[in-house]
């Protein structure tokens, strides 16, 4: 076959190799400038103390203006679009800078070390290690294709995100601390209104440490702290389809006896999502013709953008939480439901029969799910008497026995209702209708491809993990381990700490439960058979939402009679609680009856529901 | 800056309801008519939230907007499930064409 | 922190410019489908000026039953009462004109009367969000009645909605 | 243990699980599948004609006596029996609470009754559930613990479960045997409800339900015709009844402001002492407010126990299952209007316990008269059952609270008993209910015999009098009727010896309660300055009249009517010789239905004698409860109150003696006259009828219920008619002359237009007439379209003219101050400025807000 044949792969090679030289010398090439002008500035701040201000100006100010004022005719007389823009950004970021310093009482010497000594000198290094990794990419990737390469690069992670969260932490905490300090904090507050001044920072910081000072100014506004935390979650959220997807596709594998990836990377093809992330960014960018095409492509982040915004509210850990809302379940509740309006859109946009049913089974399907799935969630949250989900975890650090899957008789079978209305509003098998593949091509993405479609499954793995968050966070003890955790060790040390953070409180184990979970999804995804839509309604109005009502109402009766909040009912309270106990029970076995019924007749079963094979109906 | 005072709530929700009346009258989509009433019932939710925010102290406005929010869902499913008659008896969803007292 | 001194108008501007953007863009566009998005923009932007308030609860109850539900049911409903995708009825120019004086006379009235009165006066700002237990303690104690009959008008909303929206037989 | 009212509230609950379980899964309970061989092909005729039910709960002894009788031909289609499953559970349900009502009385007796109060109040203290606000008036929920209440409780539910086990084999061929004990069970919930409800409130709507019950229950077989009518006249009659009751309610909530029972009759003495009081300065109708009140209340008690005006529908209610007339129809439903009245006698003025006195009277006279010309079984008990409520309600309105009371309790044994005894002859004779067509009974069923005996006997009163001994209404009747007699004639002698007598009669019953007697001697003091007019009170509650000499004679014949009403029904339906072969030769009894009538025909026996002292002390005891003790002493007057809780022991005795000539041997006369008259079934009756026209008169009013119903429906069906032809009428004549006319001078005056202007002017008439006419036709089209515009019925253009009036006024409001000041306008020199708007506004906020901060 020759390339003739194949003309997209043809011109390539000569093509590739132009381009990796042409980056290695811009990346290299800039880089090191770049890392020059970051020392030399340094030296000369170091050198001139007085004129800071002067230089500043200059370099900072005035100097893009007048290479804007230079790029702009040349950029008009080329016909060159970049080079005009560039222009007129020079002129934008000069004259910002240049107001700033002149109009407020900013002191120039933050913005020099931030724009023209740390700056530079952090983008130099970035761009000499780019550099480093195009030159050395054979060993880079011998590296990755090592045999624990995977399993390190996958622990490390999130071990090096829960690190880096917990680094965080400190810092801020330290910032915090700095703010309260009144030997440190004497002068009046600074133009944004922070507490600290460079100076006034300087005093702790002498010396060679004297840069931390500007790296921890503006770590004293919440806004900054939040922005760099709000980039914690999206890399996790992005971390997590990605494991996520490959972990599914070899448990599928194995379910259905193949062996699943096993190419891309060196072990078990871990690297095969990186591999399809990089495919689909390549992939050709569609938009129906006929469909409504802003919508079209603004389906996807409104699926996106709301289950990024559930983590906003969803803890992993005491401390490890974005915003502790006092109403975070009910927020978390209303992100995932809104998830829903970016798929019906983009079914909608795609102008496809396909599509148009996959949002149309997908808009009855979650709005009938939610009451259930609500309605269940209620019952811990009685329970607790809470909504902030720290709270409701709080109650849960005694142990397997305090979890609250347990608590009353009526909450496993809560969780068993939640776990299933999740997973469809996850729009998970037996309940993905929406991206029925046997009969809607691929539903309401069947127009989608390349990042648009990705965003799609980063949205729904999102929010898998979220919902699993919430189930583990509600029912299955949160982030406490099985132990009580007044028999962890107490100490400050290192190894206690790691006891502590591994067996009794802390990500690590939200984390391991999440997966936990996800696998559960997983596993049924590739074990049950898709329902047809009127079972999945059936499931939802005539047994869930009786079933939910039943258990809200027996929680209700269950809290009402408690001993402690109610002495007078004692002997009369005992009397109610074992009558509910025991319908709790005889619930939870006639829903276990219904499971092995399920499970011994499977092969009867196929394409009916258990209950019309129940002897008498 | 100016501080944010009752009187910027108040001036976002008149804008709102008069949005709200102009979506109204504008549309002959029987559902964009439900919008309109939607955005009205906000413009006067934000009204009682802000004025339980900066005058009164008391929460009672949050409830009583959640009374409203409440409403505002039951209306919708009626309103969806009139509408969806009315389609099905006209073929259409132009409230223009609802002006006879049969059919 | 005096941050909020500064950040809050911010965030009040950038909340309301979302609401007000999405609103006029319901009013121009003659795109149901694209009406019932900005709706949802004005939802968000309400329920961010709620959480302003210190109305945390109602924020969310916002976002989950008019963001989540309603929306979702009445772009359900256009899905389901248009044949072709495209729903466009224009209004007549004339309507048109009469509407948007009428919306800009009542809208000077009430900006006039909203700004013609100190509003500071006498006022009992509240310094605490409020909790969801004070609502609900609010809901089950005081206003338990109005809550009953709320609770009724569900079951009506519900019964007649299957009613009306029932197969032909 | 568990506290006692949590027990009666568990005693409520549970039969109402049952009704809950029943009405889900009644039907689809397994059915045990009728016998298919043996005698299935009986096909025997249910009321509802086109039900056929096989008789196979035949016991097998039976079978070779009746087996060859196939009055009907063998049905193929054979619809399924009943389902025992569900009547069990019922059953069940109903025993549990009975259990616990035992447990219940047993652990009440066994207190003292100083200590049953301090226990009631400190679980009322421990268990009152507030349930809403509703402005002033507080509503709260507990149980009404107090002996009144433990002891109808164990009544209804003792009584009740018996009737369920009677009913299991009353009911067994029935195909909707399980909604019969769904509804059983929803009634004994809502029964058992209405007896520990607390306030008027729950009271009211668990008479509400009870009267649903009973509507069910009487058109259970609602196939029938007249089962249907009978159960929309209950039904209707009882809305009658129950407006009343709501207007009482009405009143109660206004001017008391408190539905709790014992809270409404605090208010009501509190008031009381109030000579500015409105509800009782003010009047309607020349009658104060409290009056109106209690007899509006008393107007529910009417309705539900069928008193006079509204007794009508209960004779026709006995279409219903039988178990249904023992149990809702003698025993507790109609009861409950008693016990209402018992509840609210605390607000009762002394007019209104006169009436309620008169009322009795007229019931209880009418309605024994009436019972002893019926010829049906069932009918002669229902009216008899009139009669003994229009007993006890007279009883309440003389003031003989606990005689009352107690006749309500030994009655409830008795007529239920009763009630089942005719149920099971009606049963056995295969739905015979005409006494003309039995006789000759005892053979076959003798223990029903016996057992109906007995009842008789006991609703007879008989006893021996100055012995103490004596069965069932020998009691109560009597005690009745002592008091009475009190208040007939030792009226005087007592208002002058009150002193005296309260404080012997106190010390003599109340010396273990010495908080009671001296509570007692204080109001007995106030009550008695009352009486003798010293006091302000004097004005606000005239002196309670001493009772008109009849209606103490009334009952007093009555006494000996009603055992010879009962006699006869005895007597026709056991005694003598069968009256009709096949009746008799079908007639059998079944062990589950005779069982029954064995224990309540002993509980009727002992329920007045040996356990007689604490069934009595206990509703004497509820006498002194705080809610009912003050109004006797202080509306009805220190002398009936004394005298009421005092007839025991002594007193009784004494009240015996006294009346031991008047109506101790009137069993005796009654039975006798009954044995002459009707020994050898009703030829000596018909004969006695025939001999005289009076007679024959008297006897033909009766049977036709004394015209009362005849009277209803000429009024209200009749009436309805006249109005309607009456209009009718009107409306041809008027209107429709009206318009005739019209059309006819219109016809004059165009023709006569026409002859002057069209014939000799021909084009003058188009010019001239016709433009008229048209251009008033054409002007009225232009006006009409320019009026049609706006009602388009297009709901945008409504949007818009509403938003453009809204906008006119608002600006209008808003830039006044702009439009004042154009040029050439006056300006006024108050115009509101900004400060003092706002400081309007920030006037009423702060008001608001201050309301806000004091909670």
């Amino acid at each position: 076959m020759s390339q003739a044949t194949i003309p997209w792969i043809e011109p390539v090679p000569e093509k590739r190799v132009a381009m990796r030289r042409k980056a290695l010398l811009v990346l290299f090439g800039g880089g090191l400038t770049a890392l020059i002008v970051g020392c030399v500035m340094l030296g000369v701040f170091r050198a001139l103390p007085d004129q800071v201000g002067t230089i500043v100006f200059i370099l900072a100010g005035v100097l893009p203006i007048l290479g804007g004022l230079g790029l702009i005719p040349l950029g008009l007389l080329n016909g060159s679009v970049v080079l005009t823009t560039l222009g007129f950004a020079q002129i934008g970021i000069g004259a910002l800078v240049g107001g700033l310093l002149k109009a407020t009482p900013i002191d120039p010497l933050v913005v020099g070390v931030l724009l023209l000594v740390i700056g530079p000198i952090a983008a130099g290094l970035a761009m000499l290690t780019a550099a480093g990794v195009i030159v050395a990419f054979k060993q880079v990737v011998q590296l990755l294709l090592m045999r624990w390469t995977a399993l390190i690069l996958f622990c490390g992670g999130i071990v090096s995100i829960i690190l880096l969260v917990w680094a965080h932490a400190f810092v801020f905490r330290y910032v915090a601390q700095l703010a309260n300090d009144t030997t440190l904090n004497t002068s009046a507050t600074t133009t944004f209104g922070g507490d600290l001044t460079i100076a006034e920072l300087s005093t702790r910081f002498s010396g060679n440490w004297r840069p931390v000072a500007f790296v921890l100014w503006p770590l004293q506004f919440g806004l900054i702290r939040d922005l760099i935390a709000m980039g914690g979650v999206i890399g996790f959220i992005s971390i997590i389809p990605l494991y996520t997807i490959w972990w599914e596709r070899k448990v599928a594998g194995r379910i259905q006896s193949r062996l699943g990836p096993m190419r891309v990377g060196g072990w078990h093809g871990w690297a095969q999502s990186f591999a399809d992330g990089m495919k689909l960014i390549c992939k050709e960018d569609f938009v129906p013709p006929e469909g409504d095409g802003t919508l079209f492509r603004l389906a996807p982040y409104l699926a996106f953008v709301p289950a990024i915004c559930a983590f906003i509210a969803l803890p992993f850990a005491t401390t490890y939480v974005f915003r502790d809302l006092d109403v975070a379940l009910l927020f978390i509740l209303a992100m995932l439901g809104i998830e829903v309006l970016g798929v019906i859109i983009a079914g909608w946009a795609s102008n496809n029969k396909w599509s148009v049913y996959g949002a149309m089974r997908e808009a009855c399907q979650m709005v009938s799910y939610e009451i259930p799935m609500g309605m269940a969630l209620l019952v811990p949250v009685m329970t607790a008497g809470a909504l902030r989900l720290t709270d409701i975890a709080k109650l849960q650090q005694d142990g397997f026995g305090s979890w609250l899957a347990w608590n009353n008789p009526f909450c496993l079978i809560a969780f068993f209702c939640y776990y299933t209305a999740s997973l469809a509003s996850c729009k998970r098998a037996p309940f993905d209708l929406p991206e029925s593949e046997s009969e809607l091509v691929a539903g309401f993405h069947t127009e989608y491809s390349g990042f648009r479609w990705s965003l799609f499954f980063f949205a729904e793995y999102a929010a898998m993990f979220a919902v699993s968050g919430l189930a583990v966070i509600l029912f299955l003890g949160a982030w406490y381990g099985p132990l009580p955790l007044s028999w962890a060790p107490a100490g400050n040390d290192i190894a206690s700490a790691v006891v502590r953070g591994l067996l009794f409180d802390g990500p690590i184990l939200f984390i391991l439960k999440c997966g936990l979970l996800l696998y559960v999804q997983i596993w049924i995804r590739w074990t049950l058979p898709r329902i047809r839509i009127d079972q999945v309604l059936y499931a939802c109005i005539q047994v869930l939402l009786p079933l939910t009502m039943l258990v809200v109402l027996g929680s209700t009766f269950w809290l009402l009679f408690d001993n402690s909040a109610h002495p007078a009912f004692e002997s009369f309270a005992k009397v109610v609680r074992g009558l509910l106990s025991l319908v709790g029970v005889v619930i939870s076995i006639a829903i276990a009856g219904f499971i092995i019924f399920g499970f011994v007749n499977r092969r009867r079963l196929v394409g009916t529901l258990a209950i019309e094979h129940f002897p008498g109906s | 800056m100016t501080s944010i005072g009752l009187q910027h709530y108040l001036l976002l929700a008149a804008a709102l309801f008069c949005l709200g009346i102009l979506t109204m009258t504008l549309k002959r989509n029987a559902i964009g008519i439900l919008i309109g009433v939607e955005l009205i019932l906000n413009a006067a939710n934000l009204n009682l939230v802000a004025f339980t925010r900066y005058r009164t102290g008391a929460i009672d406005g949050q409830i009583v907007a959640v009374f409203i929010i409440l409403l505002a869902a039951a209306e919708a499913a009626i309103a969806i499930a009139i509408f969806m008659n009315f389609y099905n008896s006209l073929a259409t969803i132009d409230v223009d064409r609802a002006d006879q007292l049969q059919g | 922190m005096n941050v909020n001194t500064w950040l809050e108008p911010i965030v009040f501007f950038l909340f309301a410019g979302v609401v007000l953007f999405s609103a006029i863009g319901i009013v121009l566009t003659r795109n149901i489908v694209r009406a019932a998005l900005f709706l949802l923009g004005t939802l968000g932007g309400v329920a961010g000026l709620y959480f302003l308030l210190m109305a945390n609860l109602l924020a969310a109850i916002q976002l989950i039953v008019y963001a989540g539900g309603t929306l979702v049911l009445i772009v359900f409903g256009v899905m389901l009462t248009s044949k072709s995708p495209w729903v466009r009825f224009a209004p007549s120019r004339s309507e048109a004109a009469a509407a948007t004086t009428i919306g800009l006379v009542l809208f000077a009235a009430l900006a006039k009367i909203v700004t013609g009165i100190d509003w500071t006066v006498a006022a009992h700002p509240a310094d605490q969000p409020a909790t969801v237990r004070q609502v609900g303690n609010l809901l089950l104690q005081q206003y338990l009645v109005p809550f009953e009959v709320a609770s009724v008008l569900l079951l009506v909303v519900m019964i007649g909605a299957a009613y009306l929206a029932r197969p032909e037989n | 243990m568990i506290d006692l009212d949590l027990a009666l509230a568990l005693g409520v609950l549970i039969p109402l699980i049952s009704f809950t379980f029943l009405a889900f899964f009644g039907s689809k309970l397994p059915g045990i599948v009728p016998d298919a061989h043996g005698h299935d092909e009986h096909g025997h005729e249910l009321p509802p004609d086109h039900l056929h039910k096989s008789d196979h709960s035949h016991a097998p002894a039976h079978d070779a006596g009746h087996g060859d009788h196939h009055h009907f031909p063998p049905k193929e289609k054979k619809p399924p029996g009943g389902n025992p499953l569900a009547g069990y559970i019922a059953t069940a349900a109903i025993a549990t609470s009975c259990l616990l009502a035992t447990y219940v009385l047993v652990k009440w007796v066994g207190m003292a009754p100083g200590q049953r109060t301090a226990y009631a109040a400190e679980m009322a203290a421990k268990h009152t559930f507030h349930w809403a606000d509703l402005g002033k008036l507080n509503l709260s929920v507990a149980v009404n613990l107090d002996s009144l209440t433990v002891i109808m409780f164990f009544m209804v539910t003792f009584v009740a479960s018996w009737i369920h086990v009677f009913s299991l084999g009353y009911m067994a061929e029935d195909p909707r045997f399980h909604r019969f004990f769904t509804y059983l069970s929803l009634f004994c919930f809502a029964m058992l409800g209405l007896l520990i409800s607390n306030s008027l409130l729950f009271l009211f709507i668990f008479w509400e339900l009870v009267g649903l019950c009973s509507y069910f229950l009487i058109g259970f077989w609602f196939e029938k015709k007249s089962a249907s009518n009978a159960a929309i006249k209950a039904f209707i009659t009882n809305r009658v009844g129950d407006l009343g009751f709501i207007v009482g309610l009405m009143l109660v909530i206004f001017y008391l402001q408190d539905v709790s029972l014992a809270g409404a009759t605090a208010k009501f003495r509190a008031l009381a002492d109030d000579p500015a009081a409105a509800l009782f300065t003010q009047t309607f109708w020349g009658v104060n407010l409290a009056t109106w009140m209690g007899i509006g209340l008393f107007c529910g008690a009417v309705g539900k126990s069928a008193q006079f005006p509204l007794h009508v529908w209960l004779p026709d209610a006995m279409e219903g299952p039988t178990p249904v007339s023992a149990l809702i129809h003698a025993a507790t439903m109609v009861a409950a209007g008693v016990y209402l009245v018992a509840r609210i006698f605390g607000l009762l003025t002394p007019q209104a316990q006169f009436v309620i006195a008169v009322i009795g009277c007229i019931t209880l006279g009418m309605t024994a008269l009436i019972a002893a010309v019926q010829t049906d079984i069932k009918k002669v008990l229902a009216y008899s059952t009139l009669s003994q409520l229009g007993y006890m309600i007279f009883g309440m309105g003389v003031g003989a609270w606990v005689g009352a009371l107690f006749h309500l309790l030994t009655h409830a044994f008795f007529k239920a008993l009763l009630f089942l005894g005719s149920g099971q002859v009606i049963a056995g004779c295969h739905h015979e209910q005409d006494m003309r067509r039995m006789g000759g009974l005892r053979s076959k069923m003798p223990v029903t015999c016996w057992t109906f005996f007995l009842a008789v006997l006991a609703i007879s009163g008989a006893g021996i009098p100055w012995s103490g001994f004596g069965i069932g209404g020998y009691h109560s009747k009597d005690e009745i009727l002592v008091v009475a007699y009190h208040r007939a004639y030792k009226w005087f002698d007592e208002v002058h010896h009150s002193e005296h007598h309260s404080a012997l009669s106190s010390s003599e019953a109340y010396a273990a309660e010495p908080a009671h007697g001296g509570d007692q001697k204080d109001s007995h003091t106030t009550a008695s300055h009352g009486s003798g007019g010293h006091n302000s009170l004097g004005a606000i509650y005239p002196q309670v009249p001493p009772l008109p000499k009849w209606m103490f004679w009334i009952p007093v014949i009555i006494a000996y009517i009603t055992p010879f009403y009962m006699t006869r029904c005895w007597i026709l339906t056991f005694a003598g010789k069968p009256r009709d072969e096949h009746v008799h030769e079908h007639a059998h009894e079944k062990p589950i239905m005779w069982v029954p009538l064995v224990v309540l025909a002993i509980a009727s026996v002992l329920c007045a004698s040996i356990p007689f002292l604490t069934v009595r002390l206990l509703v004497a005891d509820a006498a002194h409860t705080p809610e009912a003790h003050a109004p006797i002493d202080k509306l009805v007057g220190s002398r009936v109150s004394s005298l009421t809780p005092a007839v025991n022991g002594e007193e009784l005795h004494d009240a015996h003696q006294a009346l031991g000539w008047i109506v101790g041997f009137a069993f005796v006369a009654g039975m006798g006259l009954a044995w002459a008259i009707y020994r050898n079934g009703f030829g000596f009756a018909n004969a006695i009828v025939k001999s005289n026209p009076l007679f024959r008169g008297i006897h033909t009013a009766l049977m036709r219920r004394l015209y009362i119903d005849d009277l209803y429906n000429l009024v209200l069906v009749g009436g309805t008619h006249v109005i309607a032809r009456l209009s009718a009428f009107l409306d041809k004549l008027l209107v429709d002359g009206l318009v005739n006319l019209v059309a006819a001078l219109t016809r004059v005056f165009s023709s006569f237009t026409g002859r002057q202007l069209d014939m000799p002017i021909k084009a003058g008439d188009i010019g001239f007439v016709d433009a008229i006419v048209n251009g008033i036709a054409n002007a009225t089209r232009t006006v009409a379209d320019l009026v049609r515009r706006p009602q388009s019925g297009r709901i945008r253009l409504y949007i818009l003219t509403l938003a453009g009036v809204a906008a006119l006024i608002l600006a209008s409001v808003a830039f006044w101050d702009q439009l004042e000041a154009l040029p050439g306008r006056f300006k006024p020199a108050d115009s509101k400025t900004k400060t003092q708007l706002s400081a309007a506004i920030a006037g009423g906020d702060s008001l608001a807000s201050g309301a806000h901060r004091d909670q």
